[in-house]
């Protein structure tokens, strides 16, 4: 009988989700501000669960399910972000009848995530893949009655379903010429599909799949709109949680089962990096739209973690790792913030059709303090300013490349991240060096609780990187 | 060491500086700014006091381990090289926040907080003895100068931050890419991450490939030319001192940064550089064009404070050749120069921005006989240009003195470039004087003012200070020949 | 038996029509019922290739990814409802608010 | 006794499957002229008995009268999905036939189905293509451009979902018991003991849910000949709407023979009476037929002692207490299977 | 039941039902050409009018859905998935080395599914007339 705890955080949290989605049944739309702390407190308990676990190793259900290092990182990734947003989400659920929805949902794509961080099997990696997919394209769309919402929904359904049908179609031949779904097992079968026309297909086509989940430059297209139209506290979830589901993804389908066909992929994913980096950096550069910029700076960010499918040193994929992690705190919070700003504009004027511009960020420091100071961290950790996550992050990225011998990918690298330096001090000073006319105002508690949870953290790995390192790299020797 | 001393000079500034963001009223961040900079000063007067300038080996060493998987520790150190830039940093900033004292500034926290940033990052680059230390330093020094600019500077601030930090930016980035080369070719050679500067300096010369080594080499010398700068990257330096207030200017004064790299990077390096004849012969080259180039471009400015800039630029040049020299003394000399020229530069800039202030205007042209009005202020100033165009007993003779000298030994076409450069210098400042202190008043400013108790105290200080190092420079010059003597006695291993 | 080359071949087919329709069609019905296709192309794939390899994994995986579609297909009914509602049509060219 | 082996020839069986047909198209032919008798009784009138022996020539008659019709297009409607619905409707119940076992030979401990052909999964094929003929009917009702042909096809479709996943729930409880998919299997697992008697609820949803499937009154609202004229097949004329009512039949023969297969016991009958070669087929069979026949009786009588539902009762029925009910029969299956019983 | 299936019986076992699919399919349009020959022919436009019970027809006939059937589609779309589900589950059932297990997964499952259900009547998503 296989060792079941292993499971209790993925059950915690999945029964979290049913007890928020019943107790939301019975209650009026006033109590139900207690389904936001009773949410927190289950993703709160499930991320103790997985702490706990660290270290722990072992495999469930026939071998489908796999608990190990990396699967655990990317458990405490995906459960960060969601405590963030579920911390968050207790403002800006206030009021509506719908809350029991937002937070299962939100706790029911955290699952999903969790499921494909563990997953061992492509079976499990694809239903868990959807698992998370669908909740956040109701998610996105959970602003019913505004036409955004639900457009970012709408363009997120229809590209989201595209990839998995892509990435089902590349399974398909992957299981045909393999004759197996298990991970492994298609390591070890990978003759058969070297062998065969369908290696190169496959190949394409689970790029092409994941690629949509990641945010790859061609296939970007939906991330702006998206993170634009939802609420923000749902781009944050899509940003720093979903998309990290497709790196995990992508990381076992490629890193581990189809490893033997690396020539066929390291040459696309290096072509794929420099233009989503490249191209995100210089489109957000114009952007007027907080949350658009921010999706494009995501869309760049996707391309420094896809450097590591280049490289390929463990040093690159513990870089990516501890990337993954950091973004997931810097994207989280840089999101939550902005909402927290859209927040104010709307309870301000109601009926503004752009409250992330720029322009509301206007002499924030002295309206919203603490948003603005937390924001500014975010900020600068995503351009990589030395001492916080980011540049850690960057730091290892970018020196591995450099020690692979591909000087070329680590001057592109460089630069853009030099361009990105940009559009984010630009809002650093629109909120700082700008007046506005504004008053001062009480920021949205529950706002600023997670963003300060997420600021800590963003500082904490710039600043004590070495535990979080050595994780990574533990999470990067079970790739390589 | 009980008290971790330089820690806490880096790190006062920096705690002062999230302090004065945190004050209310302009009173308050003005004493808690100067505050912060009289114990840095004090603490660095005490460092100083203690320091032995007979050896070069590096003083005061802490070390913390920080992120060992990477082989990065937290480690800080000062010798010769840096300990007179710290002393510069520690007495001008002080004077600075003085000379300020009663600016009319909008947000003065937070203008309060961006210098203490500046300082506490600036001192953190000259005792860091960790590369990534280093780097992060190198990059913080970035973040306060670019808001300085772009908040209370002249009316093309944006396009001059916004050059600014390109060009520095780019310059440090491929400075990293250096770094890292080095880095992983040691971790290579040893088997151990090591980020240590001395570490990564010393297994330079076993790194296999000679085309790498020449490759780490240029991008650690580009990054440190940019900064310095030298000729063909120095177009931000204009615009930014140009646009930035008169306190931005005379941070950017004490950006030493660059220099700094060239002796404590660059010149251990050197002789282990395949190509070394040819980076040589380009660093000396782009210091003399330097020279000549600033001076004449200085000679043609309208603007008083352009051609301060101008001339400042100038002024580095002679760094860059004296690195160039590989002899002790134009080694000595081109870090004295530095000493030196952020002396006369925070003068030179703080006279343009009371000019600037009391007249509305800067241009030449529209000047003169200010000495009438402004006595003190003329007498300060022409202390200042006396010293910039190198007359004798005072520092930038000194400088250029040793620098022109000594490297004749091995670079004398550039000397004599550079010599050329002398008479445009003493022309462009002597006619600059003459057109704004002397000559006719123009009426139309009215009466002025002199300057004020606080902007004389500080100026005053600083011209003493020209003085007593121009009379007796031996305070400082003899640490700097300790250590330059080492820098060189490592050429003289491969023969040069 | 019938080759497997011919069940690659359909579903290959299939894949493609609903790719292009996916690409040219504008109704987001049509667009719900394109990516259908596409995942059904799958299905075919995954249980061609279950009964030729002799081994039941592909069938399983095809009854998931049947649920999967129906649950895709029913929150892509709920989103365009959700937008029909709002803005009386379910043209996705028409609807671009958010554009760069 | 050894059987021949070309019986197990499937061009065999599939012509032994058109025998069924035709054998089912004559029930058909019987159950509309038992209907209109039985229906003309209850409400105490004579029904038809001018063509034949009590009329029982009648849609003999009516054949002849529908063959000789001018078929209509409508100028509006869809001409290609008009002509083709009614293929697709026909497809769909034709093809449900297939797999329904008219009963068994049991030889050396063998089962032999008579039927034309023998699935693992047939319950299931059967749901399947029995689904297909929503499909039908909603082409047939788009395709005429008739509001009310469309309103009728609307409430068809909204029926026929509530009711197919009780339909669904009640057949896998039948499975458990049988411990298979196959409805042969599944006829003979009820041996001594008929499913109605282990799983009575489930038989009650079962019986309802397969009258709403069949369209059958009181759940024909897809006609409602009192608001919609006649429904989805108001445009439909001549042969064309006899197609259509056919396939209706059709389905209500096929569906009381699946209440026989899966709740009455099929064929069933004790040992010593099939001992015979002959009357080992003919004896089960015909007990299995007499079956359907109650059922269907039982069905007409309902349709005219019933009034019809409102869609929303309908609805309302499916969902609220229908799903409920069998998922509370599957549990009870489930702890009668795990009694061992 | 379970196991590796044999291709071959399932072909010889949908033969049978591939010839009757060609007999209906074949069946409405042999009828239909009977009818041809057999019936009579007289047009008049006022015959090929759409039928409202007499009335003249007014507007197009294709209106949209009642916007409830959807939600029932959905419902019904997630319901009869999940039902498929139970199929394999009822077959192998009755194998007594997994009878424990299987009867406590499938029991978690349907307990989602009734959850799902539950939410569904109590979001009144099911009622007709909202």
């Amino acid at each position: 009988m296989a060792d079941l705890t292993l499971l209790t955080p993925e059950l915690t949290l999945v029964g979290t989700g049913l007890v928020v989605l019943l107790i939301g049944l019975f209650l009026n739309t006033n109590a139900k501000k207690i389904l936001g702390y009773l949410a927190s407190l289950g993703v709160l308990a499930s991320l103790v669960l997985v702490i706990m676990s660290l270290g722990r190793e072992g495999m469930l259900f026939n071998d489908t399910l796999s608990f190990d290092a990396l699967s655990q990182f990317f458990k405490i990734i995906f459960l960060s972000v969601a405590l963030l947003v579920s911390i968050a989400s207790i403002k800006y659920t206030e009021g509506n009848s719908h809350t029991e929805e937002f937070y299962s949902l939100m706790i029911f794509a955290t699952a999903g995530m969790m499921f494909v961080a563990s997953a061992n099997d492509l079976m499990v990696l694809f239903v868990a893949f959807e698992l998370a997919s669908l909740a956040t394209y109701a998610l996105a769309g959970f602003e019913k009655k505004n036409p955004i919402s639900l457009e970012a929904s709408m363009k997120y359904f229809m590209i989201g379903s595209l990839s998995a049908a892509l990435m089902l179609f590349g399974i398909s031949f992957i299981y045909g010429a393999t004759g197996t779904t298990s991970i492994p097992g298609v390591a070890a079968n990978i003759d058969l599909l070297l062998g065969s026309p369908m290696g190169l297909l496959s190949v394409v086509l689970m790029i092409a799949g994941l690629g949509f989940k990641i945010a790859l430059v061609p296939f970007h297209m939906w991330a702006p709109d998206t993170y634009q139209g939802s609420p923000s506290v749902v781009s944050s979830l899509l940003a720093a949680g979903s998309k990290k589901m497709g790196f995990v993804a992508a990381f076992k389908v490629f890193m581990i089962a189809l490893i033997a066909l690396q020539a066929e992929w390291t040459t696309a994913f290096a072509v794929l990096a420099v233009i989503t980096m490249t191209l995100g950096n210089v489109v957000a550069l114009s952007q007027t739209s907080v949350k658009r910029m921010l999706a494009y700076s995501s869309v760049a960010q996707a391309g420094y973690i896809t450097m590591a499918f280049v490289v390929m040193s463990k040093t690159a994929l513990a870089g990516a790792i501890l990337y993954a992690l950091s973004h997931g705190f810097m994207k989280a919070g840089a999101f939550i913030a902005t909402g927290a700003v859209v927040y104010m504009v709307l309870s301000e004027k109601k009926d503004s059709e752009t409250p992330d511009d720029i322009d509301n960020f206007r002499g924030l420091g002295r309206r919203m303090p603490v948003t603005a100071l937390c924001m500014t961290i975010f900020l600068f950790a995503l351009a990589g300013i030395p001492l916080t996550a980011g540049y850690m992050s960057k730091f290892v990225l970018f020196a591995s490349t450099i020690e692979a011998g591909m000087v070329w990918l680590a001057v592109i690298a460089i630069l853009n991240s030099a361009i990105s330096l940009f559009y984010y001090a630009r809002v650093v000073k629109y909120m700082y060096f700008l007046p506005s006319d504004g008053e001062k105002i009480s920021e949205p508690k529950p706002y600023t609780f997670a963003m300060i949870i997420a600021a800590i953290f963003v500082l904490a790995i710039g600043f004590w990187s070495e535990p979080f390192l050595y994780w990574a790299m533990e999470a990067a020797k079970v790739l390589i | 060491m009980a008290i971790p001393i330089l820690s806490l000079i880096v790190l006062i500034p920096l705690l002062f500086a999230v302090l004065t963001l945190l004050t209310k009223t302009k009173e308050q961040a003005r004493v808690f700014a100067l505050f912060s900079s009289v114990v840095v000063l004090a603490l660095s007067m005490f460092t100083y006091f203690n320091f032995d300038s007979t050896t070069s080996q590096m003083q005061f060493q802490e070390f913390a381990q920080w992120v060992p998987s990477l082989g990065i520790n937290y480690q800080l150190g000062i010798d010769g090289i840096s300990m007179p830039l710290v002393l510069l940093n520690a007495i001008v900033i002080p004077l600075l926040i003085l000379f300020t004292w009663n600016d009319d500034k909008k947000q003065p926290n937070r203008f309060y907080a961006l210098i203490l940033a500046t300082q506490g990052a600036v001192i953190g680059v000259f005792l860091a003895l960790d590369f990534f230390l280093f780097y992060v330093f190198w990059e913080l020094t970035l973040v306060p100068l670019f808001f300085m600019v772009s908040i209370w500077g002249g009316p093309g601030k944006h396009k001059a931050s916004i050059k600014f930090f390109i060009y520095t930016h780019v310059g440090s980035l491929v400075m990293l890419l250096g770094i890292f080369g080095l880095y992983f070719a040691a971790w290579k050679q040893t088997g151990t991450p090591n980020m240590g500067i001395e570490h990564l300096l010393s297994q330079f010369q076993f790194i296999a490939s000679g085309v790498s080594r020449d490759l780490i080499f240029v991008a650690l010398l580009f990054g440190f030319l940019v900064k310095i700068p030298a000729f063909p990257f120095h177009s931000w330096l204009p615009d930014a001192y140009v646009e930035a207030p008169t306190a931005g200017s005379v941070l950017f004064v004490l950006l030493k940064i660059g220099g700094y790299g060239l002796f404590r990077v660059i010149l251990p390096i050197l002789p282990f550089t395949p190509s070394m004849n040819l980076m040589i012969a380009i660093m000396a080259a782009l210091g003399a064009v330097s020279i000549l180039y600033g001076a004449f471009l200085a000679l043609a400015q309208k603007d008083l404070k352009r051609m301060v800039a101008y001339s400042s630029v100038s002024h580095m040049g002679y760094v860059t050749l004296g690195a160039a020299g590989v002899v002790s003394l134009s080694v000595s000399g081109a870090m004295f120069q530095q000493f030196s020229h952020g002396l006369i530069m925070s003068i030179m800039f703080m006279a343009c921005g009371v000019i600037n202030n009391a007249t509305g205007t800067r241009i030449i042209n529209e000047l003169g006989g200010l000495a009438r009005k402004m006595p003190k202020l003329a007498v300060i100033m022409m202390l200042a240009f006396m010293a910039s165009l190198g007359l004798p007993w005072l520092t930038g003779f000194i400088a250029e003195f040793l620098v022109l000298t000594f490297t004749y030994i091995n670079q004398p076409t550039y000397v004599i470039i550079a010599i050329l450069a002398i008479i445009i210098t003493a022309a462009y400042h002597l006619w600059a004087m003459q057109r704004t202190m002397f000559g006719v008043y123009n009426e139309k400013f009215g009466a002025l003012k002199d300057i004020s108790a606080s902007q004389t105290f500080s100026m005053a200080v600083i011209a003493i200070l020209i003085l007593y190092f121009g009379l007796n420079p031996s305070p400082v010059l003899d640490m700097m020949i300790t250590n330059s003597e080492k820098l060189v006695s490592l050429m003289a291993v491969v023969g040069v | 038996m019938i080759p497997l080359f011919y069940y690659l071949a359909l579903s290959a087919i299939i894949f493609s029509i609903g790719l292009f329709g996916f690409m040219t069609q504008r109704s987001g019905i049509r667009m719900l019922m394109c990516v259908e296709l596409m995942l059904n192309a799958a299905n075919i794939n995954l249980v061609a290739f279950s009964s030729y390899n002799a081994d039941l994994t592909g069938q399983v995986f095809a009854l998931y990814s049947i649920s999967l579609a129906a649950a895709e297909a029913a929150i892509g009914f709920a989103i365009l409802m959700s937008i029909y509602r709002v803005r009386d049509m379910i043209d996705l060219d028409k609807i671009n608010v958010l554009r760069w | 006794m050894e059987i021949p082996e070309i019986l197990f020839n499937p061009w065999i069986r599939g012509i032994l499957g058109l025998c069924l047909m035709g054998a089912i198209f004559m029930g058909a032919m019987l159950a509309v002229w038992f209907e209109r008798k039985l229906s003309a009784d209850i409400q105490q009138r004579h029904g038809p008995n001018r063509v034949g022996p009590h009329g029982i020539f009648q849609l003999v008659a009516d054949a002849i009268k529908l063959f000789t019709k001018e078929d209509i297009i409508p100028a509006n409607a869809d001409k290609l999905l008009f002509v083709f619905a009614p293929i697709v409707l026909m497809g769909s119940v034709f093809l449900m036939l297939v797999a329904i076992p008219f009963g068994a030979v049991i030889i050396n401990g063998n089962t032999y189905p008579i039927a034309a052909t023998d699935m693992d999964i047939s319950i299931l094929y059967i749901e399947a293509v029995s689904a297909v003929s929503v499909i039908g009917i909603f082409m047939i009702a788009y395709s005429s451009n008739n509001k009310y042909s469309l309103l009728g096809a609307f409430r068809n479709f909204a029926r026929m979902i509530g009711y197919e996943v009780p339909l669904g729930i009640c057949i896998v409880s039948v499975a458990i018991m049988a411990g298979s998919l196959n409805i042969v299997d599944i006829a003979q697992a009820q041996s001594p003991l008929w499913f109605i008697i282990m799983q009575p609820l489930g038989f009650i949803v079962f019986f309802i849910a397969l009258m709403a499937d069949m369209g059958r009154l009181p759940f024909d609202q897809n006609e409602s000949e009192e608001e919609l004229i006649a429904g989805w097949i108001t445009e439909y004329t001549g042969m064309r709407f006899g197609l259509g009512f056919f396939a209706e039949y059709i389905h209500l023969i096929l569906g009381s023979m699946l209440v026989v297969l899966l709740f009455l016991g099929g064929w069933n009958l004790p040992a010593m009476l099939t001992s015979n070669m002959l009357l080992g087929i003919i004896l089960p069979t015909a007990f299995f037929l007499g079956k359907v026949a109650i059922v269907i009786l039982a069905i007409i009588m309902i349709r005219w002692a019933v009034p019809r539902f409102r869609i929303d009762q309908v609805v309302d029925l499916s969902w609220k207490r229908l799903l409920p009910l069998s998922l509370l029969n599957l549990g009870w299956v489930i702890l009668l299977a795990l009694l061992g019983v | 039941m379970s196991g590796i299936i044999d291709v071959s019986n399932i072909i010889y076992s949908y033969i049978p039902v591939a010839i009757i699919l060609v007999v209906a399919l074949l069946m409405p349009p042999v009828t239909m050409l009977l009818v041809k020959q057999l019936s009579p022919r007289s047009k008049s436009p006022v015959k090929y009018e759409t039928y409202e019970a007499g009335s003249v027809p007014t507007g197009s006939a294709r209106i949209q859905f009642n916007v409830e059937y959807y939600l029932y589609a959905i419902a019904f779309v997630l319901f009869d998935i999940e039902v498929l589900f139970l199929y394999p589950w009822a077959t192998i059932f009755r194998e007594p080395s997994i009878t424990t297990i299987a009867t406590i997964e499938m029991l978690i499952f349907i307990f989602v599914v009734l959850f799902g259900y539950l939410y569904l009547i109590k979001k009144e998503a099911l009622k007709w007339q909202k």
